[in-house]
């Protein structure tokens, strides 16, 4: 029940499939629910070039476990995941992948959805976009395309 | 007898300033670690409030030795 | 938006992805959201070796088509996919992928949940377990154990 | 003139066969394509019933060419 922070790429399906066959016992888990956030190129109507994901990297940390530790409590699950980039991100790159793995379809689901939009609303990171017009912080008006 | 303050983001932006070091003394609050880091700057309506990596509000009491963090509302994943 | 039924195994992180660098538009998809469901090696109490899934061939591709379609009317998606096996499973095996791409999170989570729910609830399949104790049809009585 | 009815999982099986083709007539509606092509078994409660791939009541009409297909509770995913 790892939550991850990286600073280069990755490949959302390979870590989850590499996560998966060594942590997860086979035959035992029948409902794997995921999540993959990925940079737009496109927010509001400036096109963004690349964008910088600040964090708090030790609080980030703290809360990204709590929360996978909370989420095994609240959901019959068998284990779930958690990788999140952060620092110099471009468009078409993952930011951010949650999985859920449980015996049971709606406490997949429901976890998965669960650790995102916590995710959302609490971790600690923040994003500056860089546009043709500059650079910018995303403030909560400029995210409702997001939702 | 310190505090280690610090800001992120478009507050750290803002302010000028990632980290300050305060003296410790009795009875501060979350808002008053604010007053003497920020020089008095009035605080944005909707900044988050962490001590040792845990949200917090205004009002609570700091600690000698706390990490205490500011920052604006969070945009990750 | 295809339905593919196969009758072998598939590796659903693979056709995933396979798919996504086909057919989506890098750049445009900020939200990727997946179900897989796997068998298990157990239901109830006895143990299970191997299952096979009838499925009326004709009206489950077309039920599945049009599932997809209905989905990208209902939802603002990029794009989505079903995958779903039907013969001889083995424990562990995966049986169905479902994938909602969206510029929105909440339209990729509903869409990806929608896709199940329908398919579990009116595509033609049905499910024959083999246990230690012989053969048997599942039932609704039996299918508690997934929800 | 003629209607194709298909069986399937449960159903196949307990009724031992697979497919049955009958001769159309006039005014066959799902529920009289049953009791000829099941020989006069009584249709399980649960029964779902579709015609040419959609699924319909038991009271809908039959046209000739029809493929009707009865089948229990579905289980995939």
């Amino acid at each position: 029940m790892p939550a991850i922070l990286l600073d280069t790429v990755f490949n959302p399906w390979d870590e989850l499939q590499s996560y998966q066959e060594k942590h997860l016992q086979a035959g035992r888990y029948g409902a794997t629910a995921t999540f993959v956030g990925t940079m737009r190129d496109f927010n509001i109507d400036d096109s963004v070039s690349h964008m910088t994901l600040e964090h708090y990297p030790a609080m980030t940390q703290n809360f990204l476990d709590k929360l996978c530790a909370q989420s095994r409590e609240k959901f019959a699950l068998d284990d779930c995941l958690i990788i999140h980039r952060y620092g110099d991100i471009k468009p078409n790159e993952p930011i951010v992948l949650t999985v859920a793995w449980s015996a049971h379809r709606a406490q997949a689901f429901d976890a998965c959805r669960y650790l995102m939009e916590e995710l959302k609303a609490r971790a600690p990171f923040w994003k500056k976009e860089i546009t043709a017009g500059g650079e910018r912080w995303v403030h909560d008006e400029l995210r409702s395309s997001e939702k | 007898m310190s505090i280690e303050v610090q800001f992120f983001a478009s507050l750290r932006e803002s302010l000028g300033k990632q980290q300050v070091t305060l003296g410790y003394s009795d009875g501060l609050d979350v808002q008053a670690v604010w007053q003497q880091a920020s020089d008095g700057a009035a605080m944005p309506d909707n900044t988050l409030c962490a001590i040792n990596m845990e949200y917090v509000k205004t009002e609570t009491p700091v600690n000698d030795g706390d990490e205490v963090a500011f920052f604006p509302p969070v945009t990750g994943g």
